[in-house]
């Protein structure tokens, strides 16, 4: 069992780490808490679902589509609403609620548009089979997130430490003014970080709506919550950190039900949050100094 | 997906149609949540309310008196539950209402009810106590105090069941109630419980539970779960390799548990006051009649609310309305006890809540629920 | 419609007008603070919980329970703003998010407080006259210290909390004050609330409600105590007044918020705005 | 009146403060001079309580200051200015000099709830020496405006106004002339000297030489850290390891 529940960690730990990615991304580059990250979650998922049951295109175009969809839509926060903030200096506190609001138009969109029910993908989309292996079992499809969430983190980390737009985007995450005077195009790369971390969002929801049956225009709200918890265990802005902290989120959680009883898993994952931020804000992995890699 | 405005659009279409032969009008109240979460349940029974008050006042209504639905979206929320309350009552000054969708807003608007004296009628609420607010409060939906017993000894006939495992939500008043009679129920058959293992609204993984659930081999396993992490719940035992089958509550009793979980539902027991494969004529109907109004398939929720409101009519033909609206809201809820009726979810009766410290109570549904079990996936009636 | 039609059909808003209303004032407190606090929607649950446990079970006196419900928030505000309030920004709004989940996750696990069932059959005590009264003794307080050293102090303390130190402000302490003062204010409405609609479940008192309570204080200004009252009466009226719109109401609602906050900073009530139209 | 003894400083590997000994004495004008990054700021940030020292001690009257909150040291008579201006923007000029009165308004949390007459009457005091402040540094008739819409200067003379309002013994000026012209450091040239007639303790740290010439007693030079020369400002300026410190640096002002 024991075994099993390793797996199980690991496999809920990245569906955590996949959504914290793009969440960590925007407080890194941008400072902000976008809330609307779980809207973007759950559109992106709505999405593909979109262009596969209606417009019957298969799930591998789909879903660059679908999450060129959620970029775009995450570049629509960034310029109609962050960006206004940006410009008049606003408190941090104005970010957080602009983007409750963009959350609260999401879902409620897409309640109007789709339904509350519950829907997911056609199971015929892929193999429902498990890898077996001995005592553990794994499906295929979630062994796939997993995967994908650990790739998607390690070319994060990758970009950021040895790309030159990584490089620029440490700068703006060290200090944006500064930045600018290095004549780095700190808007434009504003932009491109709120595409990418949408993108990646969108992504979430999507690989989630597959392996799960998940989708319903509140699916973010939960995730959210889960994300927060995700990133700040890792470290706000800390691309490394997110996934380390949804991988450590997920392992509590299957450890308490493992060891404990499953109704403490809430307490403990929240409980966790809140011992973190008193003793250790920075998080539980790394140093505090670089917000980025 | 659209599903929304056509109903609207029908009931529109349904008003101008309507002969000018009616001496009156009954106005009746309609609360429930049309937005929200709870909406996947208040729009199929607001669904089979329209239809059936469609089909009532195509034969002439109530002795000639048209029924009128007044809609309310209470949106799930127990102060909208009030207030829509409120204005129903007071503004709109119905006879008696249908609603609130869920049991808690029933908790905090049944009160209102119960002090003006009218009859607040619940197809959907399913939580013990509700009647005990007042002698106003009557509902349609069998508590699972009453489909769980059926259920569990159908099942232990069919599987033979010494141990079980329990999976549930326990932050939502629903699941936490079906779970609560289960135990009892269980510990009173002698059934050992070998793991009991709970879950949160919106969760989707869980592998964790089910994994140390199927470390104790149970016979099967307990799930009074709704039908969206039923579905998962299902899924993600059969790919961990869990064979035991699962029992379900009224949770489960939905077409859309068989369509997301396909293979995976095969042998799941489900316990429910209606049953779509129901071959009364009473049931024929409705299911035929809501496709057409529709173009959807009913669940539960449509057929209680469908057949309360005949419940209702059958009352109102009893008693003589005057008008004046204190003496009539009291002549039906004297008249509706007494009602038995035969509709789309089968016999149904009223039976009187126990004493509440001493004070009366309402009435709670007096129903024998199906159990049914998933076949080649087809819900199908297990003797 | 004569009077008493017109108050039996609309009491609850009315009531509701007034209870979220408090609510508004009571994050205001901490908002005027610069603290963004995500808390109050628990201090309000506790509050609740606290006031219903006591009528409902102990039969206690409709004032007592009142008066518990306002001091047994203060009391874990007490107890969590100490270390919390170390925290500030971003840090602070997630630490409260998370102080939020932890009390419906032991609201949702207790057998006092019925589980995820609740709380029902609360007696209906609250009328008209003890809103007005909570609203008008919250109203006169939050004046009070408005214009004493300590309202001087949280103004000071938003703008600049290391100059105000400097100034020789213990901002420990004040902050702490309008942390513990914001939970009392939340826990009465919260009391008052629980006992005119007759139910308590623990996800009354989740992020949902945080964010609605925020949002009615953003919605109306935090320039003063005008504001969060007008937000707080707009955001309870705005479900009546956009019925119209169905299944798009929630969305008027998010689009509000996103207006307000990129076009009216200061929210709708600013009183610096109304002088400059008046000089023009 | 305020000493610091081997007083030190480090951020990461980085000593910004390396065993600072200064003694400033009562009733005098002290001046702190340096070039840009010497650690000028630093000295004020340990004295305030805004950083803890890594090393040395600091006393103010005899009394340690190491370990209190910066309120605490400001209760203890100590107030500064800031070299980038920190005024309340939003708060009017007033209100802004009665924060500075904080700690010195005694009536309690009854007092302001149910407006009592010793409430009224600290209030009314506060408000009118709170005017004799601004009326004092020259800001009088803008009394009402709000912090944010005055000038360059004029905000420095606020900033100062506010330090003064807390009735403080020795106080701490970070470049109070900066981006004044000629007549404004005039003004608070002689605004300094009045201070001093009233037994104030005035530390300050500036850049424009003619200004800490002509007003202080003794001048102390800090250069990377370490204090390289302390004295009468005719003996400073002709220090040769002064002159070595400002060669090729800007000029400074």
């Amino acid at each position: 069992m024991f075994a099993q529940q390793v797996v199980n960690a690991i496999s809920l730990g990245s569906v955590y780490a996949l959504f914290a990615l793009g969440f960590t991304l925007v407080f890194g580059i941008l400072g902000v808490i976008n809330l609307s990250h779980g809207g973007i979650f759950m559109l992106g998922a709505y999405a593909a679902l979109l262009l596969i049951t209606r417009f019957d295109i298969p799930f591998w175009v789909a879903l660059p589509l679908a999450m060129a969809a959620s970029g775009t839509l995450g570049l629509l926060i960034d310029v109609l609403i962050l960006r206004l903030l940006r410009k008049r200096n606003a408190p941090h506190l104005m970010p957080m609620i602009a983007t409750i609001g963009a959350a609260i138009l999401m879902t409620s969109l897409a309640q109007g548009l789709f339904g509350s029910e519950t829907r997911r993908f056609p199971l015929e989309l892929f193999d429902q089979a498990s890898l077996t292996w001995g005592p553990i079992t794994i499906p295929v499809v979630q062994a796939g997130i997993t995967a994908l969430s650990v790739a998607l983190m390690l070319i994060m980390v990758w970009v950021l430490r040895h790309t030159r737009i990584g490089q620029a985007l440490r700068a703006i995450s060290e200090s944006p003014r500064a930045a600018a005077l290095l004549g780095i195009p700190v808007e434009r790369l504003f932009h491109l970080t709120s595409f990418v971390a949408a993108a990646l969002g969108g992504a979430a929801g999507i690989l989630i709506g597959l392996s799960f049956d998940a989708i319903s225009p509140f699916m973010g709200q939960p995730m959210l919550h889960k994300g927060i918890a995700a990133i700040i265990l890792g470290g706000l802005g800390d691309v490394r950190g997110a996934v380390l902290g949804g991988l450590f989120l997920g392992a509590a959680e299957v450890f308490a039900v493992t060891f404990l009883s499953s109704e403490y898993r809430d307490a403990l994952s929240f409980g966790l949050l809140f011992l973190v931020l008193l003793w250790r804000p920075q998080g539980l992995f790394g140093a505090s100094s670089t917000r980025s890699a | 997906m659209r599903v929304f405005h056509r109903p609207l659009l029908l009931a529109l279409a349904a008003f101008t149609l309507i002969p000018a032969a009616f001496a009156g009008e009954i106005r009746i109240g309609l609360a429930e949540a049309l937005t929200g979460p709870a909406s996947q349940y208040g729009i199929p029974i607001r669904n089979g309310f329209l239809l059936a008050q469609d089909e009532i006042n195509a034969k002439g209504g109530i002795a000639g008196n048209r029924i009128v639905l007044v809609e309310e979206d209470e949106r799930g929320k127990k102060e909208e539950a009030i207030n829509v309350y409120k204005k129903l009552i007071f503004q709109d000054k119905v006879l008696m209402i249908f609603g609130p969708t869920l049991s808690n807003s029933m908790f905090a608007a049944g009160p209102i009810a119960n002090m003006a004296h009218l009859v607040a009628f619940g197809t959907s609420n399913t939580a013990s106590g509700i009647t005990d607010i007042g002698p106003y409060i009557f509902r349609s939906s069998p508590m699972e105090a009453d489909v769980v017993p059926v259920t569990l000894k159908a099942a232990i006939k069919h599987v033979g069941l010494h141990k079980v495992g329990i999976i549930y939500g326990n932050d939502d008043a629903f699941t936490k109630s079906g779970y609560d009679v289960f135990r009892q129920v269980l510990q009173a058959d002698h059934i050992a419980v070998v793991d009991t293992e709970t879950y949160s609204k919106g969760d989707v993984d869980f592998k964790a539970q089910l994994t140390k659930i199927k470390a104790q081999s149970p016979d099967a396993i307990i799930c009074p779960c709704l039908a969206e992490e039923g579905a998962n719940i299902l899924i993600q035992a059969r790919a961990l390799g869990i064979k035991a089958p699962f029992i379900g509550g009224n949770g489960f009793n939905t077409p859309k548990l068989l369509e997301n979980a396909k293979a995976a539902a095969e042998g799941t027991i489900v316990g429910s006051p209606w049953f779509d494969g129901n071959p009364s004529p009473e049931n024929k109907h409705f299911i035929a009649a809501y496709r057409k109004k529709y173009g959807a398939d009913p669940n539960q929720f449509s057929a209680q609310g469908y057949d309360a409101l005949f419940i209702v009519a059958e009352a109102l033909r009893k008693i003589h309305l005057t008008g004046q609206l204190s003496h009539d809201r009291q002549a039906l809820r004297d008249a509706l006890p007494s009602i038995r009726f035969t509709g789309a979810t089968g016999h149904f009766a009223f039976r009187a809540a126990p004493l509440h410290g001493g004070k009366p109570g309402g009435y709670d549904a007096d129903q024998a629920p199906f159990v049914y079990i998933v076949k080649n996936a087809k819900f199908t009636l297990l003797k | 419609m004569d009077w008493s039609a017109w108050w039996d059909t609309y009491s609850t808003l009315v009531l509701s007008i007034g209870v979220y209303g408090m609510l508004a004032l009571s994050i205001y407190l901490t908002l005027s603070c610069g603290l963004l606090s995500l808390a109050n929607a628990a201090f309000m649950g506790i509050g609740a919980y606290v006031s219903a446990i006591i009528t409902l079970h102990y039969e206690w006196p409709f004032a007592l329970a009142l008066l518990l419900g306002t001091a047994a928030p203060a009391a874990v505000a007490l107890l969590v703003g100490i270390p919390v309030l170390r925290l500030s920004g971003v840090y602070l709004a997630m630490a409260t998010l998370g102080f939020g989940e932890v009390v419906r996750v032991v609201l949702l696990n207790l057998d006092i407080t019925g589980g995820p069932l609740g709380l029902n059959g609360i007696p209906p005590l609250t009328t008209g006259w003890h809103v007005l009264l909570a609203l008008a003794a919250t109203i006169l307080l939050l004046q009070a210290l408005r214009r004493s050293r300590i309202g001087r102090a949280f103004e000071a303390i938003r703008e600049d909390e290391t100059a105000a130190r400097l100034m020789g402000i213990a901002t420990d302490r004040i902050k702490l004050l309008a942390f513990v003062l914001g939970a009392a204010i939340a826990g009465l409405a919260g009391g008052l609330n629980a006992h005119y609609t007759f139910t308590l479940s623990p996800g009354n008192f989740g992020f949902e409600s945080a964010v609605d309570i925020l949002t009615m204080a953003v919605l109306g200004g935090i320039q003063g105590l005008t504001g969060p009252l007008l937000g707080g009466a707009i955001l309870t009226l705005l479900p009546e007044l956009l019925r119209g719109l169905q299944d798009f109401r929630m969305a008027a609602n998010g689009l509000i918020l996103i207006l307000v906050v990129l076009f009216l900073p200061h929210g709708l009530w600013d009183p610096a705005r109304f002088r400059r139209w008046v000089r023009k | 009146m305020l000493r610091l003894e081997n007083l030190s400083r480090q951020f990461g590997g980085v000593r910004a403060l390396d065993e600072v000994t200064l003694n400033v004495p009562a009733g005098q004008i002290y001046g702190l001079i340096g070039p840009n990054g010497a650690g000028k700021t630093t000295v004020f940030n340990l004295v305030t309580g805004l950083f803890a020292p890594t090393g040395g001690t600091l006393e103010f009257d005899g009394r340690t200051l190491l370990g209190l909150p910066p309120e605490r040291i400001a209760r203890r008579g100590i107030a500064r200015t800031f070299q980038n201006i920190r005024l309340f923007q939003e708060m009017s000029l007033i209100d802004n000099v009665i924060v500075g009165m904080h700690a010195h308004l005694p009536y309690g949390f009854m007092d302001l709830l149910l407006r009592t007459a010793n409430f009224r009457n600290v209030e009314r005091k506060a408000r009118t020496r709170a005017l004799q402040l601004l009326h004092r540094v020259g800001l009088g008739p803008l009394c009402n405006e709000l912090a944010g819409s005055l000038s360059y200067g004029n905000q420095r003379k606020l900033e100062i106004a506010r330090a003064l309002a807390s009735n403080p013994r020795l106080l701490l000026l970070d470049e109070p002339v900066a981006g004044m012209n000629a007549t404004e450091k005039n003004e608070i040239m002689s605004l300094i000297r009045s201070l001093r007639q009233d037994h104030l303790t005035v530390f300050m740290i500036e850049h424009d030489m003619r200004f800490v010439m002509g007003l202080c007693d003794t001048i102390a030079v800090l250069n990377f850290g370490r204090i390289i020369a302390a004295g009468k400002p005719a003996a400073i300026q002709a220090d040769p390891s002064v002159i070595e410190a400002y060669l090729g640096q800007e000029e400074p002002a």
